[in-house]
């Protein structure tokens, strides 16, 4: 399939032609006395309700009027996720500004690149660490006028005079607020739906950062997907932890929190998120890959320490959880009872997860068996697919769940109307169609106009696939595909770590480009691993050479490389393979030392066992040079099996 | 101008036939840090615990806010807002880091036995209003991910850091602080300067300090006293101080740098 | 005249068996800071085991008093290894429970091995009173107090001038001094218990010597504490000051308070005495004062 | 540390004892099932609950003392002792009703240890606790030496039935309810106490009396509040020994008593007031064990009969107190909270 098209979302909860700042008035004025935004403070959970924020708000925007920022100006923020923050992004919103947020963590030139590019007049920043870091630019970056800090935590000896705290930005606001009452409304009115919101900074892997134009509708249309696809209910509370520089933060703080509405939370500190969580057990969340893995590693190594009595349990009911949590039968029910109420059940309580209807995973993609570790445990975490300028495209939201794909297009707002339509292109490129648009980017007309084809879809730059039941596939950039001699395109990357995630296989290295037409791949064995199987089988061998040609061995490689095949489009899946019968070593410049493939050297050295993959034999003689550790040299011989995939021509 | 908070004129402290302080006089204004630093065994404790009521000294007097305190009981003392923290490790361990806090209210909660027997509505909103305090306490010293936390398990930088905390409940109108650092890494001492200047600078609250890290010393006080064999030798300005001839041949005497 | 002579003369004879069992505290603390509460409970113990060295053993006194005595130590050294040296390290107040669990324990054992009832215990110092004039001197307590003084001397001459006694002195100032000194703890705890259940066996001969013997043997205990602690729990010169002291009161309070009060003030008269002292002295009569540092 | 899910938005939700809805149904359930017990249980294990909620009020008494403010209390039982005289002397010679007789008494005793508490203005530890033996050897004396008027010298004294409302609170389930209610009452007002202003003080005196003045609080003020209190809770279970037994002696309360009240707390932990009912409850079903097992022995073998029985149950008494000493210092609550954490993390090792 190349092309797939999304659905029309049901919620009643639509954008109806509402910005971020018209969603908020009308909660406010809806519901003004429950609860909307929520820190750990003191000890105790602070709620502020809708008419407090509000008011909050209200006084923030006389603020930025008072300072001088016009509607269309831009602001910037630089903060841990706290409530001040999301209060002043709001403001800025509201005062029809755009708002720019960098990471706590940036260095000052990072900083002075956005500064600049943005021409921000205003830097909300939140505490002495931060101001010291504007203070450095404020005459230096010309647009600069103003920092507003939110903690007067050491700053009792500041006296610059551009440098204010958000109280006396306040206490400057205040003449116009009762000068003009209504004008905070009708600022707020004139803030169009498609009016830009804010300039979200791409991490770019070469070059500077460029700054994505992202608008009000782009926002909450991403926002009503999610809230669609996970039922995310009025109500529901969120942890917000991810920098508001993110734009999935953006998506599911600012956007999904006035649009659903969801209690949004704040961790007291960002080293107590772990506890904080565990505290709330909120319903709807978002992580980094990074984040669940190092989730599960902990809870592993946690459980390492645990009595060997109370491990054993522990690692039944995972086991149990794997095998027969959507099993069927009164056998796999009762067993799976039994491992939630003795292990499981406490292990989401600990983790904090044991309200969450919506745990998703953003970013690149999650290893299967991380997936299968949470969903053991019970907790229902999905792949979420997207970026900056695509916003949010794909989720596992329809019941079914493959953990090697992104899942399927998401709802779209009916008040946006268009429907989200994937294709993909000749060169494997996803293009997107459909939803709310993107801006393009800030003072960049030439890589705006890039991301848009002639046809106006807008081409990602990932390479995918779609399955035969509509699911996506992220196979790679695509700048990092290979074209074969035929003409055909394919993932090498995508396949070899794949591949890689076997426990059989060490390294793959995959061969194919112009001067073949089908794909191959030289497998690096895992030695004690397939040492191991081999003992178990009671297979006799004495060198590695000689496991790496077992042919219960290769029969167990050629089983992964035909489940990896069946991800991939007949033409691009491995056709034939052979197990190299010494390990790639970084003695011999085969490896970095980090481990990384020197395709070439590889290239080189076994030259004859890649021309026989692309022959007719069966077997082939390999003379390789190995160089000892004193720096003597010696050839090992050896006959190497060559094995061809069966259905590598259907 | 600033006002003189605490004084002590010619405090003379002696057990039997040893004179632990033999002279002296020290003035402390409002929102300064005066260090206190004199080689081992040069009478620093004995003089603090004068001026915090352990022992009564034998001559001289101590005034506070311009009162005659020298005959008083350290809780009375307490009561008045005279904070001190210990050396070594001096806090509740068996109470969490907030009770430990808490604690330091003590002098300024009302509630009696009754009170704390019934825990009726007053007294649970008088307990609220002084957590509320404490966790100002907690956070303006980075606490919070401990204050459930039995002091007990804490390592000795943060008990120190809550033994300062106890001392601030006190709302002391003055804050005297036996060698804070002794015994900490560098790290910890740059964290506790750091608390003792956002104390003075945020809360205004003078502070005396007995301290052995001359440049921790030098680093932070306004005023410096130095003092050997009982007796003052030398006071001033950091800088002043620093190159006090008297002062150099004490310390080299003393053999401590 | 002659009735305030004598019953100041009963009285410090009385006030040196006190003396004798206050000195039992005095030697155990000073090695160990444990104030044993069930001292009494020792002191009785002893008196069981000299009873039955006597009349189970059927030993004759001069074997059957060294018997008791030699049974006395070990009972010490058992009950220094299995209950006190696990709690070293642990503070003083554990300490002190632990010797209220050993009161209970002592006295269930008593009753189990020897019974509840009461028997009659050998006669090991003479019967009667000596006449020194118009005054009249119980024997046994006489020669007890004799035993008395000469202990007292010896366990004087002991930690002033020997060098175990020194060592357990050292003990006592600070743990962990007298192990950087090489001291060991160990051995100067068990000497101290072996002295202190020793010397309240030797109290007990001296109390119950003809007179009869029950499980209220260990009533002596806590009479005594107040006289180990008015005269300092590590003193003990004052152990015995402090016993002839309270005697003295006791004595003199019998004779002329208790016609007045139905005679109950003797028996309490020792306890306000000792409490009017400690008021003016925290740290008893001959005790060390310790400046608290902070 | 509680479930997940569960957050604060005051402190006074977060000091709540019962926190989540499975904590409150158990306890309510709990609660209920103690008021049932006197319909399923026979009159002589009713009768023994009932002493065990009596000694436990003592024990609560003693652990407010010793366990919160660290002052070494050895004469507990005279306090009791004094409780239960007052509230006879209120009951036959005033013909007062129980419910104020009771509270008489226990104020009787509390200000009566006031006077030994004095000397805390000077002494401190062993020296201080020696006033309490004071106490205890005086009170028989003072008993029998007082006019036999006031109360009935060394004949004791013989206490009406207890009325409410006209009706006569009559057998062992009457005085169970009574004294459950009792129980209930002073459980609450102790853990209240823990968590309050005194209680924090003494807490603070218990762990550093050095420092504890520096904070503002008074020593001497505290320590005889300290007493104070401890010997109200004994007065109270004095009181409603009284009517109990029935009949009142000055033999009833003995050192040994104290010693053993003592060895109640050691068991169950000093800490918290948990810690005194876990000590009654143990040491109560030891000695009703061995007494059972002991009963069942005696008609076979010849030499165990009732006057080993009471001293064997002792030397298990005494060895399980140095027992836990040496391996448990904080009592069975340091347990029971090491149990709860587990099952709170459950199925993490550590938290």
């Amino acid at each position: 399939m190349t092309q797939i098209t999304g659905v029309l979302g049901t919620d009643p909860r639509t954008i109806a032609g509402r910005s971020i700042p018209q969603l908020l008035l009308e909660r406010a004025s809806s519901f003004p006395d429950d609860t909307f935004l929520q820190k750990k403070h003191f000890g105790l959970w602070k709620p502020f309700t809708w008419s407090q924020t509000l008011n909050m708000i209200s006084r923030y925007t006389y603020g930025l009027t008072a300072l001088g920022v016009e509607p269309g100006d831009c602001v910037a923020l630089i903060s841990e996720n706290i409530v001040e923050g999301f209060v002043a992004e709001y403001a800025i919103l509201c005062r029809g500004a755009l708002c720019a947020a960098m990471y706590p963590d940036m260095s000052v030139s990072e900083m002075e690149h956005i500064l600049r590019d943005s021409a921000a007049r205003v830097v909300f920043a939140e505490d002495q660490e931060q101001v010291d870091k504007a203070l450095t630019l404020i005459d230096k970056v010309e647009t600069l006028e103003w920092i507003v800090y939110f903690d007067d935590r050491g700053m009792w000896g500041y006296d610059h005079p551009q440098v204010l705290s958000v109280e006396e930005m306040e206490r400057r606001g205040e003449g116009f607020h009762t000068k003009f009452p209504e004008q905070f409304e009708q600022v707020v009115g004139s803030v169009g739906l498609r009016d830009v919101a804010i300039i979200s900074y791409t991490s770019g892997t070469t070059g500077l950062p460029k700054g994505a134009r992202l608008s009000h509708e782009f926002l909450l249309d991403s926002g009503y997907r999610l809230m669609d696809a996970f039922n995310v209910k009025h109500g529901h509370e969120y942890l917000s932890y991810i920098s508001q520089a993110w734009a999935a933060e953006q998506i599911c703080g600012i956007a999904l929190g006035v649009l659903a509405p969801m209690v949004v939370s704040f961790a007291e500190k960002p080293e107590t998120v772990p506890n904080d969580l565990r505290e709330l057990a909120p319903e709807f969340l978002l992580f980094t890959p990074r984040q669940w893995e190092m989730m599960a590693s902990g809870l592993q190594a946690n459980m390492f320490d645990a009595h060997p009595l109370v491990r054993r349990l522990y690692e039944w009911a995972l086991a149990t959880g794997k095998k027969h949590r959507d099993a069927r039968g009164l056998s796999s029910k009762l067993r799976m009872a039994m491992a939630d109420l003795l292990v499981l059940a406490g292990v989401r309580d600990n983790l904090g997860l044991k309200r969450a209807n919506a745990p998703l995973s953003a970013g690149s993609g999650l290893s299967e068996e991380i997936f299968t570790y949470f969903h053991a445990i019970g907790i229902p975490l999905r792949n979420l697919y997207g970026a900056t300028e695509s916003g949010l495209v794909a989720a596992h939201w329809k019941g079914t769940f493959n953990a090697r794909t992104m899942g399927q297009l998401l709802p779209v707002d009916p008040t946006i109307g268009t429907l989200l339509v994937a294709d993909v292109s000749d060169t494997g490129e996803l293009l997107l169609s459909g939803g709310a648009r993107f801006s393009g980017y800030h003072n960049n007309p030439d890589a705006s106009a890039e991301s848009f084809n002639e046809a106006g879809q807008f081409r990602t730059g990932d390479a995918i696939r779609i399955t035969e039941d509509g699911d996506m596939i992220f196979l790679d950039r695509v700048k990092d595909l290979r074209t074969l001699a035929n003409g055909h395109v394919y993932p090498p990357q995508f396949l070899e770590n794949n591949l890689r995630s076997s426990p059989f296989i060490k390294d793959a290295v995959i061969i194919g480009d112009e001067n073949y037409d089908r794909v191959s791949v030289l497998i690096n064995i895992d030695a004690e691993i397939c040492g191991r199987f081999a003992e178990r089988n009671g297979l006799g061998f004495g060198t590695f050479a000689e496991l790496s040609q077992l042919p219960e061995v290769i029969e167990q490689i050629a089983k992964t490389i035909a489940e990896v095949n069946q991800m991939l489009d007949a033409p691009s899946r491995v056709a034939s393979f052979c197990c190299l019968p010494k390990e790639l070593d970084p003695d011999d410049a085969e490896l970095t030392r980090s481990r990384k493939l020197r395709r070439n050297v590889i290239f080189d050295r076994y030259a004859t066992a890649i021309e026989a993959l692309y022959g007719d034999d069966d077997e082939c003689d390999l003379e390789v040079v190995i160089k000892y550790q004193d720096g003597r040299e010696s050839v090992v011989r050896s006959v190497v099996t060559i094995k061809r995939m069966e259905n590598a021509d259907d | 101008m600033r006002n003189t908070v605490l004084s002590a004129k010619s405090l003379r402290l002696t057990f039997g036939a040893i004179t632990a302080v033999e002279d002296i006089s020290l003035q402390v204004k409002t929102g300064q840090i005066c260090a206190l630093i004199g080689p081992n065994g040069a009478g620093k404790s004995s003089f603090l615990n004068c001026l915090s009521g352990f022992y009564s000294p034998s001559s001289g007097t101590v005034e506070f806010e311009g009162e005659d305190i020298t005959g008083l009981t350290p809780f009375r003392r307490a009561e008045m807002g005279m904070a001190r923290t210990f050396q070594g490790n001096q806090t509740y361990q068996s109470m969490t880091v907030r009770e430990n806090i808490l604690s330091g209210f003590h002098s300024q909660m009302r509630s009696g036995l009754l009170g704390g027997l019934l825990y009726w509505g007053g007294v649970q909103q008088e307990n609220a209003h002084f957590i509320n305090l404490a966790e100002e306490i907690i956070e303006f010293l980075e606490l919070e991910p401990l204050r459930n936390t039995l002091v007990g398990e804490l390592g000795y930088g943060l008990r120190k850091r809550i033994d300062l905390g106890r001392a601030l409940g006190l709302n002391p109108k003055i804050l005297i602080m036996d060698e804070p650092m002794a015994g900490m890494n560098t790290e910890e001492k740059g964290d506790l300067a750091r608390f003792i200047l956002d104390i003075r600078d945020a809360r205004n609250i003078p502070i005396i300090l007995v301290e052995h890290d001359m440049e921790v010393v030098m680093d932070i006080s306004d005023e410096v006293t130095v003092i050997d064999w009982g007796k003052v030798i030398s006071s001033g300005p950091p800088d002043k101080v620093r190159s006090d001839p008297k002062v150099i041949s004490a310390y080299l005497g003393g053999g401590v740098v | 005249m002659i009735e305030l002579v004598q019953s100041l003369s009963s009285g410090v004879l009385l006030g040196l068996l006190y003396g004798i069992v206050a000195l039992s505290f005095v030697v155990i603390y000073r090695a160990s800071r444990v104030v044993n509460l069930a001292q009494g409970e020792v002191v009785m113990v002893g008196a069981f085991l000299a009873w039955m060295a006597a009349s189970s053993f059927g030993l004759p006194l001069y074997l059957a008093i060294p018997a008791a005595l030699a049974m006395s130590a070990c009972f010490g050294v058992i009950i220094e290894r299995f209950v006190f040296r696990p709690l070293t390290g642990q503070p003083i107040f554990a300490v002190v429970m632990a010797s209220i669990g050993l009161i209970i324990l002592l006295r269930g054992a008593t009753m189990v091995i020897w019974g509840p009832a009461t028997r009659p215990f050998p006669q090991v110092f003479p019967l009667g009173a000596i006449e020194i004039g118009p005054i009249l001197l119980n024997t046994a307590l006489l020669i007890g107090g004799v035993i008395t003084i000469i202990c007292a001397a010896g366990l004087n001459w002991f930690f002033m001038r020997t060098d175990a006694g020194l060592r357990l002195a050292a003990v006592a100032e600070d743990h962990t001094t007298a192990l950087s000194m090489g001291i060991s703890v160990k051995k100067s705890a068990i000497i101290a218990w072996v002295l202190g259940t020793t010397l309240a066996t030797v109290s007990a001969i001296i109390m119950l010597s003809g007179s009869v013997l029950g499980v209220t043997a260990a009533e002596i205990g806590f009479r005594a504490l107040p006289v180990a602690l008015l005269g300092g729990m590590e003193s003990v010169r004052g152990a015995v000051i402090a016993g002839v002291l309270v005697g003295m009161a006791e004595a003199l309070a019998s004779t002329y308070l208790d016609p007045l009060t139905n005679g109950a003030l003797s028996q309490i008269f020792p306890f306000i005495l000792i409490i009017l002292v400690l008021l003016i002295r925290p740290q008893g009569l001959f005790g060390w004062k310790i400046i608290e540092r902070i | 540390m509680l479930p997940s899910g569960i957050i604060f938005k005051s402190y006074a939700a977060e000091e709540a004892f019962l926190v989540t809805r499975p904590q409150k149904l158990v306890f309510a359930l709990f609660i209920v099932a103690l008021f049932l017990f006197p319909m399923v249980g026979s009159t002589y294990l009713v009768g023994t609950v009932s002493v065990m909620m009596i000694t436990m009020i003592a024990v609560l008494g003693l652990q407010i003392t010793v366990g919160m403010a660290g002052q070494i209390n050895l004469g507990q039982s005279a306090f009791v002792g004094v409780g239960a005289y007052v509230t006879a002397a209120m009951a036959v010679n005033y013909e007062l009703p129980f419910w104020l007789a009771i509270p008489i008494g226990g104020l009787t005793a509390g200000l009566t240890s006031i006077l030994f508490g004095l000397p805390a203005a000077r002494i401190k530890g062993f020296y201080l606790a020696l006033t309490t033996v004071a106490a205890q050897v005086m009170f028989p004396l003072a008993i029998s030496r007082l006019p036999q008027s006031w109360f009935g010298g060394s004949n004791g004294m013989s206490m009406p039935s207890m009325e409410l409302f006209g009706y006569e609170i009559w057998g062992q389930t009457g005085l169970y309810l009574v004294n459950l209610c009792f129980l209930i009452v002073f459980t609450t007002l102790a853990f209240n106490l823990q968590r309050s202003r005194v209680g924090r003080a003494f807490i603070a005196i218990r762990e550093n009396d050095v420092v504890a003045p520096v904070m503002g609080i008074n020593l001497v003020k505290y320590k005889i509040l300290a007493f104070f209190i401890g010997a109200v809770f004994a007065g109270i279970s004095g009181g409603l020994y009284a009517y109990y037994v029935t009949y009142v002696t000055a033999e009833q309360f003995t050192l040994w008593l104290s010693v053993i009240y003592l060895g109640m707390l050691l068991i169950g932990g000093m800490t918290s007031p948990l810690g005194a009912i876990f000590g009654v409850i143990i040491i109560t079903f030891l000695q009703e064990t061995t007494h059972e097992i002991g009963g069942y022995l005696s008609g076979r073998i010849s030499f165990v009969d009732e006057s080993v029985l009471f001293p064997a149950t002792n030397i298990l008494l005494g060895a399980v107190i140095i027992a836990v000493l040496i391996f448990e210092p904080h009592g069975m609550v340091r347990r029971w909270r090491i149990a709860k954490a587990a099952y709170r993390i459950w199925p993490n090792p550590h938290g």
